[in-house]
């Protein structure tokens, strides 16, 4: 069975060591903070400028002046630290965000994302994410495998416009965790009752598939 | 020391010399920050064909989303936009244009204006549109494309507290892009919450120097909310 | 949060990893606001062919000076170079290199390392010897020379206090090339007068957010002044 | 008679206006401070990270962390801010110093200034002074007329290495104040008691005298 937002979330949660300085995207990045593993501490940036990122406010704690970058409210944890988008974007292209994680509209077997702009749809701008993937260390993309037609989003190259070249590690999808490696996607793990044949189906780019492949535990 | 004196008493100091098409820097991020009262001068003055530096352009009738009303802005330099319908009307309607960067790149963009480099390479953006016509050069094998410093005419800015001097602290998320907004206009106008005299300001916990501001302006802000998101009590 | 306590309680520990040949950003200008501990550890490890970045050398017998005495540092970049007799003497012995570089330039170079920004164009220099062999480009008229990025194997910086997260302030005017040297190294190591728990900093006024630190401990320090001038009382 | 430093100096001060943004070089510059007209004030930048810098200390006031760009124990005035090096020449590079005096080797006609090396003697650096005549609206240059063998330091063209191209405004010495005007100095006033002969006669680069040369007044 394809993983529900949730799981992915829960799978991606699993990347994080102790100690990582994160930054999540809106949607399903996000809910990874719900689920970061126990003994496991995690520091979310937020590009607008916030380091240690905490969850949503209360009624009472809402203040108009403490957003997060989808500029939602939020609060900030005890030993967070607030500064200009200068600084938070020499913090991101500087590489000292250990783990970004953000959505796609595509991505390809050279480590390509597309993320931003569907050519004749309103184009309402990259925000963060061409600095998030040029700049952390490790970029972890979650999506769903293939549209809801069925068609493959894990591409031999991107056709959409790019957001980012040769900058993913990671892809987590609702069928697999896969590796870009050597100009290919390496299947990394299947998700539990999803077969091989499926994830060969619906990967239009290259696949390796090693000989075992783990199935995500839950 | 009255020749450091910023405060002005009334938006029209506040904006004077404000003029049809030029460049106005904004603070701000989402509705998070912005100088209302400025925003609401330019409304009221009328200036046009203005091309306006700002992360965003506000919500429908609120923040610089009220400059669209009248077709103030000529072209915006922004990194997300169209949250307001009137923003997209105007811009599919070609009144209106746009310019995208990517965020890291408009805040350094406007901190290089403020600091006098006229130009720096970063690898946001190469091998995508917005990298398109821009030089492309390599360091430690890794290529990054050219980017240029933003200045404006104006620079208009938000801030929590200001002391006479132009010294300015911002409070909470709301610094964002107001720092280095401030340094990248010509003539630099904050509007804050609360003036101070000075040394009511700690030296080494100021945010904006005094060097930087023209024109200091008392305002006060309804402060909207864009996305309120509340969690039930434990 | 144990994952983002960075303090360490030995000297060992702070500079654990420093190898010969390795380059060393160093915080201070002039005696003030120098890691004055973590320097002595440098001493006692006795790291060898050391390139130092830093806008001064210290002076005979403290501060970056003492790593001459044993000849650590093959070479210098710094703005302002020979207030010791000894820096002198292996200078024109060729026993030590110095690259000279403008003070803003040398502190931008470490700013754009750390920030990502791998060079950028300034009017500094342009036409006299720091301009050699650089790029030369016209922006609006003017001209400006291409300038390349810094960044070290280790930084080693002095603050006021930190908690252990890593979160700095500095005090007066010890913060000057500090908060750019934290940004650059790929270990970062800060020497801090006071370590305190996190939240009692408030979040807004945390000149070095702690992503950029690597390890903290607390120093005791010396704080020798270089120039005492002092006025009489009125 | 040539003017001591102080008158040097005094004169130095008349050129700032109320408001001012003043950045003074070691030396003559510096004594500049004591001399500001009455009802003008200024603030001092200083550029290894304070706007707003105060007199000398008192013994009880002596603090290690608060230095000037000359190293010296110093104290800052109500209403200054303190700040990084990198925010500091941000200032002076971006053109916000409104004026910046400081002393030299050698000028020449174009603007030029020479100040920080003479070949063959050791080079102890150029400290800021590169940044500040790069970036500062108004360079003003402090220094003797001619040196003690009686050779001009304004030159037809810097013999030593430069510090900044066709930058500077302004030239003080214990003769003269003197303009950069198209590629010429400009004679604007002359010393109480030295004759525009004697100007002419220490002045090596091409000299502009104007038929009414005003005296400095003291």
């Amino acid at each position: 069975m394809a993983l529900t937002r949730e799981q992915i979330a829960q799978r991606v949660a699993r990347e994080f060591k102790d100690g990582d300085y994160v930054n999540l995207g809106i949607g399903i990045p996000t809910l990874a903070a719900n689920y970061v593993p126990d003994g496991i501490s995690v520091m979310l940036q937020s590009e607008n400028g916030l380091l240690g990122m905490g969850p949503y406010p209360t009624e009472a704690q809402v203040d108009a002046d403490m957003i997060n970058a989808g500029k939602e409210t939020v609060t900030a944890i005890t030993g967070s630290s607030i500064f200009s988008s200068a600084e938070s974007f020499a913090m991101i292209r500087g590489g000292h965000v250990d783990i970004t994680v953000l959505g796609a509209f595509e991505v390809d077997q050279h480590g390509n994302i597309a993320s931003w702009m569907i050519p004749g749809k309103l184009v309402k701008g990259m925000g963060g994410a061409m600095d998030l993937v040029a700049g952390a260390k490790n970029i972890i993309v979650t999506m769903t495998h293939a549209d809801k037609y069925g068609n493959s989003k894990l591409l031999p190259e991107c056709t959409l416009p790019l957001t980012g070249v040769n900058c993913i590690t990671r892809i987590i999808t609702d069928l697999a965790v896969l590796e870009i490696r050597d100009g290919a996607f390496y299947l990394a793990e299947h998700a539990p009752g999803v077969s091989i044949e499926e994830i060969k189906k619906k990967t239009a780019g290259k696949l390796i598939v090693p000989e075992h492949v783990p199935e995500m535990l839950f | 020391m009255s020749g450091f004196d910023k405060v002005v008493t009334s938006y029209e100091e506040a904006m004077a010399g404000l003029q049809d098409g030029m460049t106005v820097i904004a603070g701000g991020f989402g509705l998070c920050g912005i100088p209302e009262g400025l925003i609401a001068q330019i409304k009221r003055m009328g200036t046009r064909q203005l091309t306006v530096v700002s992360n965003n352009c506000g919500v429908d009738g609120f923040g610089l989303g009220v400059l669209l009303e009248d077709k103030q802005i000529k072209k915006m330099v922004s990194s997300y936009v169209g949250e307001n319908a009137l923003f997209e009307k105007q811009l599919l309607n070609g009144e209106l244009e746009v310019e995208l960067t990517p965020q890291g790149t408009l805040a350094e963009k406007m901190r290089a204006g403020g600091a006098g480099i006229p130009a720096f390479f970063t690898a946001t953006g190469y091998g995508t549109p917005v990298g398109d016509g821009k030089e492309v050069r390599e360091f430690n094998g890794r290529p990054y494309i050219l980017e240029e410093a933003i200045t404006g005419d104006f620079a208009i800015v938000k801030a929590w507290k200001a002391d006479r001097y132009g010294n300015c602290v911002y409070r909470h998320t709301a610094q964002n892009f107001n720092p280095m907004a401030a340094t990248a206009g010509k003539i630099t106008v904050v509007e804050v919450e609360e003036i101070v005299e000075p040394g009511e300001l700690d030296p080494s916990q100021i945010h904006t120097p005094g060097i930087y501001v023209n024109r200091v302006i008392r305002g006060t802000f309804e402060k909207r909310i864009e996305r309120l998101h509340v969690r039930e009590e434990a």
